[in-house]
């Protein structure tokens, strides 16, 4: 199964960065989600994966008796994943509000800050 | 001695203070600091003469092993002299010739610093102070050559000062570094016991190489100087302290202190004879064709500045008591003709020396001013010229093969620059006075004392050397060379061969003045070799610098977003590749790896079918519904992976971020496709090369064995110690409660955001402050 | 949106879900959940009002600026997290008090804590969709 | 007056449970029981004893609706094999005698989980509900249906 | 014996999930998709979680699970006729094997209001025939 | 005092931003209020420096769990000296601000965000946990992005997209770091994996993930070639927010690399070599760009670039001496660059303009402005004395030392463009006639401002420039603290120790 | 045939192809409308995927996954026809 999520991480992260290199501000804007949700993925898997037992210890123990996941990388990611949540709303906003100003979507009509040397 | 050093510097931090009241009044105050500093000086000649050196020191940086250590020996006590007295002279001349100037108080302030900064230069003992030092001689130089700030050409003519100034001075400050690296040491006074040392190691090379690239910019040798003609825009009296009678001596300076620490090498002295050669040639030729006095003296002063380097480098006893002598000579004489140059352009409004003439009827103190100084320059006898002339030709003839070849040069040099010196110093003073110039008169005698003060200790000193022979010249000598010979300083040689060249030089310099009239027509010729001069050549380099520039910036910050991103993912895509497979035994250990159920396996496959959907949808809606499945798959691996807590987060935020895009999308324009198809073969490619990076990478790090220590004590601890059963919430809130803290900041501050960006709407197209 | 049906369900939704988010937040540290998901459970619950009523009408009924619930929030935390200092002991150390509560459980600074971030987090979802939704 | 007796019903369960002392939910529905019975037998009123009736009816009605749900579901079964040709769909305008807003909604729910039948939405002068159908016989007959099979009994509950 | 049971009623709610899914795919318009999956997969959710319910017999269980029932019913049927509605004002084509559409320009484009006597607005979906 | 304490500078600016947020329309009491806790803050960092100096490193454990279990708050000589030098250059800001920001933009939450983005940077210099840090990095991010954007101009926006997803990027890139790090050593805690680490066997996953650091840090720092957002946003928000970004953001992910390359990743030669020739085509592209800007704030942008070289060529050479000349230079930078930005908003406020066609007159009416002005531009250049200079000795002393001569032929260079860019400058700007101001703008001129509002813009450039000037005349004491800082990152077992407790090191 | 292998064998394969049946229906679309009811139905099946699952693992706490799971699918649905009205009006 490792094997699989290596293949969906390689995915996320190569279907993320093509994303980043269209043209359009949307489009690098779903590239960047697929990263986050790419880079989560490779955080959780390195955590090793258990099936079945989440890491809550029962009613009644003071300890774990049988194995459970690491809960390390589940929190890691869900620290990154409200952080992810909190940078990504603000970039959608902010492509919403270049709309309203500049009226495009194209990134390529975006560069007059970088034009004039 | 520190207090002499920075009391030029506090004086010129106060000045911009004082200047509003006392204005005018304060004016003849100002000359009184650097005749303060010349008396003090003056003070120490009797102990040099008897002590050979004196030292101070004072801690300033102690573990860089910088320090404020000052050494005043014969070389600096006349630099120091040269330094305070004809600075009290400029500060005197300046008190009349920019009479009532708006900006007189900075002019001042500026003059101050920079004399206290050439002090600094030639009393310190420590490498880095003196380094400090001759950078700040460099910026004020860049603020007294602005100083008519107004005009274009004053501006440009500082910024090129200053760039090839501050440029030679990185250099030589590499140098520096590179000498203590080498001698241990900042020290002068260390250094020299370590120069055989230094003189045997290989990074000797560098080392002097660095230097001369500082010492030569500073004093405008070939092909650096042309720095120098553009600083006359400067008013005269800088042109006259700084451009010809002290800071690009500081060079000179150099070169000499380091005489007999680096000297005496076969590098060291031929480079520097050829670039002096050089350069007294190539300017003496440039100042005779010149009409503009202060261009002509210019050139003259490089040439001068190429026959002190051209000494230096001889590296004989002789030739180093000649540049000594010459050192002063020169500084005595060209002062005096840039005073006198000031003056003609304040009385007559013109500097062109074809046209001017007949001024001694209106100003004769001037003229004997002028007279003087041009036959000190010209070398007659009984002028402090003549007898640095004499000296310096005893020592080309000393040296056997080449004796003749320099001697020449020399030779020809002087010729050159007695016509040169004679057309500033005699030409304007001889002949009828044009009617143009009627309206001149006597000028006051704040302007005409200097130039003639200096152009009688030309003739005193001439006269008499044994005045300065022993308290001055004696010491200068010793320290430049290092060996304790007496030296004899006379007027009458006897009939010999330095005579009869004495004579040959006085003789064609006389007719090639009698027969070669100044006019615009001689600079016209010379403009046929402007293209190869080194100006050209240096000015042509940094304009392809600039279109390399350019090239360069546009190249990488294209204003493409995609391109930035793929430079920076194709750097890190190599880098890690470059490692990857260079250094990582890749290897998969099925063992670690559990077996898949179907059911994940459809998961899975809906996951990537849906990236793919996502990516190549050409619907906005579409793709975001399609990343809606993808957080949706992604949600059921946590699942099926034990992190409940992590699928209901991932899936609330996901759910609101699709959201977010839906409530956003209602007024995007329409999706277009941009890209072409090659475009997109090559964005699939970078893609995928760095997912499957990626992918490996992870497979690899999964498969190191790790340490399970921290997880294990978490667990172990949720309920006994931190009182919660679900482990990942006892994380967040307790072992790693921080993380969380500073979380919610995160979420606080974008929705600040956010409500700022929808709500906050200054006008766009107003400039805002 | 103007739909009876949705406007008469989401009315009767809200106070449940609210009542459920908060049945989230408290057992957090027994069972999954904690003040994340407690402040998103919350947040949806509004949103989906929102969406049934319109803004204002969400807007009036949580009667605060939800702006305000991220300070509030952000102080239940600071405070919870310099607690200890007045123990002497490291930041964000647990105190807790010694018996369990009745339904709730320990209580401790560790749940001041949960609670402050659900605080927030409710506060800033509502704050970025709210102000979003109002331009639309 | 149903509330109040249901109110009544309620403390009295409380009462019971306070009594015998144990808190669990059997009790707590066994003291309901109870003072339901009792409240039955001392309760003359005729207005009054319409809450005796309404939860019988109550519980007939929701078993009605969810034998609804069932059959709907096999039917459904039955129909994601039938080819396409034998689905007549329509959108039928359904007039209302449900005035409230919890009427008409609770009434739309149930008209959205019982067979063939999906609420595209109600007016704004909530005298007609529009209904998608899937099999649409006669238009006549399958208002008639609505309306004698959800809505009367709703009403009658709600009422 | 409890397992059978939960195994019987997991398999009805396995098979009532299957066929909304089919239906879901076969329908020929959003419309009767919509109808389709609204209904057969809240029995099939209540089968599935009463089958758990069982399984774990716990009461706090057993609770959130009858509210959990309770709210998919609930939230099936008005999600349905939300979506229902957007896709009718969006014009999402009707098949044309419809018989009757009373809905027909019912709706206001401006205020979107619904009305209930005759009205004639451009909001009507296209018949589709390629379905 | 308990070692507790050293959490405080963090706390108090988390308390700051709280309160100002409650206060989020009352823009007076905000300044005041801002003011007030910039000071509070400055004494707060002043005291946690001078005991860490006296007492050595100084560490607590978050809730109370001991390494390396719970996060580690450090407090080191590094720092603490961040931390004092990011109060520093946020109390001359924060001044600055109330002076010369629209009340627009103060009214939709400036100071809040200003206050938790100090937070952030100071939380980022006292960590001690590798994630912690990510975190802080975000902090830190998102509060730019918000002061970025604020205002929501044109040229804001377009410069912000280009910031906030290269940033983004990098965050992802910092996390797949992160997940490395878990993975080959199952710990977070930055001491304990560095030990860790340096146990590991396969060194060329190590090095990969340090690879993988360089880049995320990288794009923060602004390092060749990752700069690009950088050119792109900086001269577009508001002068106030240029500064403290100029100061303090970039130099951000320089920290990030020297901690992490000094502790966990201590001497990969390769990484080094790496380091060295990105930091030499840093400078090159930094200065290359400088000096053909017309746009006074994108010529200071570009600036920042070439002096990041310089830091950067510290690490790469990664020797004490290299990387006291990073420190100081390091120090150094923060306080000009700060103030930097400031007078090129003092100047956009005197003429309206940042276009260096259409500025000049300074000198001649503002002479003793100008002035001031010199000292942070002429400490710019490194003319020696001032503080510019002295971080040049020890990195080209130890680019000599390692004969890294063409690193040093970069150096002299990047000098060189840095000092032509700032005499062109200061020919164009002060010199150089006026051409008039141009039409009317949004807000108010310098010379309309009330005289508090005056003086509240130059004051912070004066306190800055002060404290340049005491940077490089006292170069002594600076030394002293960067050979220190560089001995404790050279010779990480004190921290190790220090977090992990004694026993944690066997060899 | 226990409990578990029952799910395993026979319930969840027949969940399984419920997904790809829905998924298919997902990538064919064609309007959104048929997607989000598709994306609908996909957290449907995953609520009584996550039944099934909690039976098999014996951890109940997968069921409150599983209540906001339908809880999101309402909001997610109610979202997306709250754009669709939005987008039209427009
Ligand atoms: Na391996
Ligand atoms: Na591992």
């Amino acid at each position: 199964m490792e094997i699989l999520l290596v293949v969906i991480i390689g995915f996320l992260h190569a279907g993320g960065l093509y994303m980043l290199l269209r043209r359009s501000m949307f489009k690098m804007i779903i590239g960047l989600i697929l990263l986050g949700n790419g880079a989560n993925l490779l955080i959780f898997l390195l955590g090793r994966l258990v099936k079945g037992n989440p890491p809550v210890i029962e009613d009644g123990l003071k300890v774990f008796t049988d194995i459970y996941a690491d809960p390390v990388p589940q929190a890691l990611v869900l620290t990154a994943i409200v952080i992810g949540f909190g940078l990504q709303s603000f970039a959608i906003i902010l492509i919403k509000r270049v709309y309203n100003v500049l009226n495009t979507d194209d990134l390529d009509e975006l560069n007059s800050t970088d034009e004039e040397i | 001695m520190l207090v002499a050093v920075v009391l030029g510097f506090i004086f010129a931090l106060l000045v911009p203070f004082f200047s509003r009241f006392t204005k005018r009044a304060i004016s003849l105050v100002y000359p009184l600091i650097p005749l303060f500093l010349f008396l003090y000086f003056l003070g120490f000649l009797e102990k040099i003469k008897s002590e050979g050196q004196i030292l101070f020191h004072y801690n300033w940086v102690p573990s860089l092993g910088i320090d404020l250590s000052f050494r005043l020996d014969g070389l600096s006590l006349l630099f120091a002299l040269m330094i305070t007295g004809i600075g009290t002279l400029v500060f005197a001349y300046t008190a009349n010739y920019l009479k009532g100037h708006q900006y007189l108080d900075r002019f001042y302030g500026y003059l101050s610093m920079f004399m206290a900064s050439m002090l600094g230069v030639v009393l310190s003992d420590n490498l880095m102070s003196m380094f400090i030092f001759w950078e700040l001689t460099s910026i004020s130089s860049y603020f007294l050559i602005g100083f008519n700030n107004d005009d274009p050409a004053s501006r440009k003519s500082a910024l090129t000062a200053l760039s090839i100034t501050g440029f030679g001075g990185l250099v030589m400050l590499s140098g520096i570094i590179l000498l203590q690296v080498v001698g241990g040491s900042y020290s002068f006074t260390e250094l020299l016991n370590s120069s055989e040392i230094i003189k045997n190691s290989n990074s000797y090379g560098w080392i002097i190489a660095l230097m001369f690239v500082g010492a030569f910019t500073k004093s405008a040798q070939f092909p650096f100087h042309f720095w120098l003609p553009g600083a006359m825009k400067a008013p005269t009296p800088v042109s006259t302290y700084l451009h010809s009678a002290t800071m690009v001596k500081a060079g000179i300076y150099l070169l000499a202190r380091f005489t007999p620490l680096l000297g005496d090498t076969i590098w060291w002295n031929s480079t520097l004879v050829t670039v002096g050669a050089i350069t007294m040639v190539y300017a003496a030729i440039h100042s005779v064709f010149r009409v503009d006095l202060k261009g002509i003296l210019a050139y003259s002063t490089i040439s001068a500045l190429g026959i002190l380097v051209f000494l230096i480098g001889i590296g004989t006893e002789k030739s180093l008591l000649a540049a000594g002598i010459f050192i002063l000579a020169h500084a005595l004489y060209k002062a005096a003709l840039f005073l006198i140059t000031g003056i003609i352009d304040h009385e007559t409004g013109s500097r062109d020396v074809s046209k001017l003439a007949g001024l001694q009827k209106v100003m004769m103190p001037v003229a004997i001013a002028g007279f003087l100084a041009a036959l000190s320059s010209a070398g007659l006898p009984f002028l402090l010229g003549f007898i640095s002339k004499e000296v310096m030709y005893e020592a080309t003839l000393q040296l056997g093969n080449w004796a003749l070849i320099l001697t020449a040069l020399a030779v020809l040099t002087k010729i050159l620059l007695l016509v040169a010196g004679f057309w500033a110093g005699i030409k304007p003073f001889t002949g009828n006075l044009p009617s143009e110039f009627n309206k001149a008169h006597m000028p006051s005698p704040l302007l005409w004392v200097p130039p003639l003060l200096l152009g009688f200790l030309s003739l005193g000193f001439g006269m008499f050397p044994f005045f300065i022979q022993e308290s001055l010249i004696q010491p200068v000598f010793s320290s430049i060379s290092g060996s304790d010979t007496t030296i004899e300083l006379k007027l009458w040689h006897g009939f010999n061969l330095v005579l009869l060249l004495s004579v040959l030089t006085l003789v064609s310099g006389g007719l090639l003045y009698f027969f070669l009239k100044p006019s615009k027509a001689l600079i016209e010729k010379t403009f046929k070799f402007e293209v190869i001069s080194p100006q050209n050549i240096i000015e042509n380099g940094s304009n392809l610098f600039g279109s390399f520039a350019r090239f360069w910036t546009r190249f990488f910050q294209n204003g493409y977003l995609r391109n930035y991103v793929i430079t920076i993912l194709a750097f890190l895509t190599l880098l890690m590749a470059y490692r990857l497979f260079g250094e990582v035994n890749i290897y998969i250990d099925w063992e670690q790896i559990s077996t898949v159920s179907y059911y994940e396996a459809i998961v899975v496959l809906m996951m990537i079918i849906s990236i793919i959907f996502a990516i190549s949808t050409n619907s906005r809606t579409t793709a975001i519904v399609a990343l809606g499945v993808v957080g949706f798959a992604n949600c059921l691996f946590f699942i099926f992976y034990s992190a409940p807590d992590l699928a209901m987060t991932q899936f609330s935020i996901d759910t609101l971020t699709v959201l977010l895009f839906m409530l956003v999308l209602v007024k995007l324009p329409k999706n277009k496709s941009f890209s072409s198809k090659g475009m997109k073969f090559r964005d699939a490619f970078l893609s995928l090369t760095f997912g499957v990076l990626i992918a490996i990478l992870t497979l690899e790090v999964f498969e190191e064995p790790s340490s399970s220590e921290v997880s294990k004590y978490f667990a172990d601890n949720a309920y006994l110690l931190a009182k919660g059963r679900n482990v990942v919430n006892v994380i967040l809130v307790d072992y790693r409660g921080f993380d969380t803290m500073i979380e919610t900041v995160v979420l606080v501050i974008a929705a600040a955001g956010v409500f700022s960006l929808m709500k906050l709407d200054l006008n766009p197209s107003k400039k805002d402050l | 949106m103007k739909s009876l049906i949705f406007k008469t369900a989401s009315s009767y939704l809200l106070p449940l879900l609210l009542l459920f988010s908060i049945f989230i937040l408290l057992r957090g540290h027994y069972l999954p959940g904690g003040g994340f998901v407690g402040g998103l459970m919350a947040s949806i619950a509004f949103l989906i009002h929102s969406f049934a009523f319109g803004l204002k009408e969400t807007q009036s009924i949580i009667k605060i600026n939800p702006g305000y619930l991220m300070p509030i929030g952000l102080a239940f935390a600071v405070g919870a997290a310099i607690a200890p200092f007045f123990v002497d002991a490291p930041l964000l150390k647990g105190l807790w008090f010694e018996e369990p509560f009745r339904f709730i459980g320990m209580v401790g600074s560790a749940l001041i804590f949960d609670i402050g971030v659900y605080l927030v987090v409710i506060g800033a979802t509502l704050t970025i969709i709210f102000s979003i939704t109002d331009t639309v | 007056m149903t509330k109040s007796l249901f109110l009544s019903n309620l403390i009295l369960a409380i009462i019971w449970v306070m009594a015998t002392g144990t808190l669990t939910e059997e009790n707590f529905l066994f003291g309901f029981f109870i003072s339901f019975t009792i409240l039955w037998v001392i309760t003359f009123k005729k207005e009054e004893r319409k809450y005796f009736t309404v939860i019988p009816k109550l519980l007939a009605y929701i078993a009605f609706i969810f034998w609804e749900i069932i059959k709907a579901n096999f039917q459904s079964l039955k129909e994601s094999f039938y080819p396409k040709s034998k689905l007549e769909p329509a959108i039928v305008k359904v007039p209302l005698d449900a005035k409230t807003d919890v009427e008409i909604s609770i009434l739309s729910n149930i008209i959205s989980l019982t067979p063939g039948t999906l609420i595209m939405d109600v007016s704004d002068d909530k005298k007609v509900v529009y209904v998608h159908v899937m099999h649409l016989l006669d238009k006549e007959n399958f208002i008639k249906e609505i309306k004698l099979k959800f809505e009367k009994p709703l009403l009658e509950l709600m009422r | 014996m409890k397992d059978i049971l939960i195994m019987i009623l997991a398999s009805f709610g396995a098979i009532f999930i299957l066929s909304s899914s089919i239906g879901l795919l076969r329908k020929p318009d959003v419309y009767l998709r919509i109808s389709v999956t609204a209904k057969a997969s809240t029995l099939g959710i209540g089968l599935m979680l009463t089958s758990a319910a069982l399984y774990f017999n716990d009461y706090s269980v057993t609770t959130r699970i009858v509210a959990i029932i309770l709210f998919v019913f609930l939230t099936i049927s008005i999600g349905g006729h939300l979506l229902a509605r957007a896709a009718y004002f969006t014009k999402t084509p009707i098949w044309k094997g419809t018989k009757v559409d009373d809905l027909a320009g019912q709706y206001d484009e401006v205020t979107h209001e619904l009305y209930s006597e005759k009205h004639n607005s451009s909001i009507k979906p296209e018949k589709d025939t390629s379905i | 005092m308990s070692n507790s304490m050293i959490v405080l500078p963090i706390i108090f600016q988390f308390i700051a931003g709280t309160i100002l947020l409650f206060f989020w329309r009352k823009i007076n009491l905000q300044k005041v209020l801002s003011i007030l806790f910039s000071v509070i803050g400055l004494g707060i960092s002043i005291w946690l420096f001078l005991q860490v100096w006296e007492k050595g490193i100084m560490v607590t454990q978050s809730g109370d769990w001991k390494a390396p279990f719970g996060i580690s708050i450090v407090a080191d000589t590094f720092g603490v000296t961040m931390v004092l030098l990011s109060s520093i250059s946020g109390l001359a800001v924060s001044i600055f601000s109330t002076g010369s920001m629209r009340k627009e933009r103060l009214a939709f939450g400036f100071f809040p965000i200003f206050h938790f983005l100090i937070m952030g940077l100071q939380g980022a210099f006292l960590t001690g946990d590798i994630f912690n840090l990510y975190v802080w990095f975000e902090v830190v991010i998102i509060s730019s992005f918000v002061l970025l954007t604020l205002g929501g101009k044109k040229q804001q926006l377009e410069g912000a997209l280009k910031y906030v997803s290269l940033n983004l990027l990098a965050s992802s890139l910092f996390l797949i770091g992160i997940g490395f790090i878990y993975g080959l050593t199952g710990s977070l805690n930055m001491a304990d994996v560095a030990i860790k680490l340096d146990g590991l066997q396969n060194r060329g996953l190590v090095s990969v993930t340090s690879g993988i650091f360089l880049v995320a840090f990288g794009i923060k720092s602004a390092i060749f070639p990752m700069y690009f957002w950088l050119p792109a946003s900086y001269h577009t928000p508001p002068p106030a927010v240029s500064a403290i970004f100029a100061g303090l953001l970039t130099k951000l992910g320089i920290y990030a690399m020297l901690r992490t390359f000094t502790l966990m990743f201590g001497g990969d030669e390769f990484m080094g070599d790496i380091m060295v020739v990105l930091a030499a085509l840093t400078i090159l592209s930094g200065g290359l760009g400088a000096i053909l800007q017309q746009n006074m704030g994108k010529v200071f942008g570009y600036l920042i670039i070439c002096h990041i070289g310089f830091l950067i060529a510290g690490l790469g050479i990664y020797t004490e001496l290299a990387i006291m000349g990073t420190i100081f230079y390091l120090i150094h930078d923060i306080i000009v660059k700060t103030n930097l930005f400031m007078v090129s908003g003092l100047i956009l406020k005197i003429n309206g303009t940042q276009d260096i066609k259409e500025l000049g007159g300074m000198y001649k009416n503002f002479p003793l402005l100008s002035l001031l002005m010199a000292i942070p531009l002429f400490s710019l250049v490194g003319i020696p004395p001032l503080s510019g200079f002295w971080a040049k000795i020890f990195l080209i002393q130890a680019g000599l030392e390692t004969k890294d001569f063409f690193l040093i032929g970069f150096i002299v260079l990047g000098s060189f463009l840095t000092l032509w860019v700032i005499a062109r400058l200061w020919g164009e700007v002060f010199w150089k006639n006026s051409v008039g101001l141009p039409k009317k703008a949004n807000g108010l001129y310098f010379g309309q401002m009330p005289l508090i509002d005056q003086w509240l813009m130059v004051f912070p450039i004066f306190l800055l420039a002060a404290i340049s000037l005491y940077i490089g005349f006292s170069a002594e004491n600076i030394i002293l603290l960067s050979q220190k800082i560089s001995s404790e990152l050279m010779d990480p077992t004190g921290y190790i120790e220090a977090v992990l407790g004694l026993k944690a090191i066997t060899p | 045939m226990s409990l578990y292998d029952y799910f395993n064998w026979i319930i969840i394969p027949i969940l399984g192809l419920s997904v790809i049946l829905v998924f298919i229906r997902f990538l064919k679309g064609p309007s959104l409308p048929d997607r989000v009811i598709a994306l609908d139905m996909l957290i449907l099946i995953s609520v009584c995927i996550i039944a099934i699952y909690s039976i098999q693992t014996n951890q109940s706490t997968f069921l409150d996954v599983a209540m906001l799971f339908a809880l999101i699918a309402f909001l997610s649905t109610s979202a997306y026809a709250f754009y669709l009205e939005q987008r039209q009006r427009k």
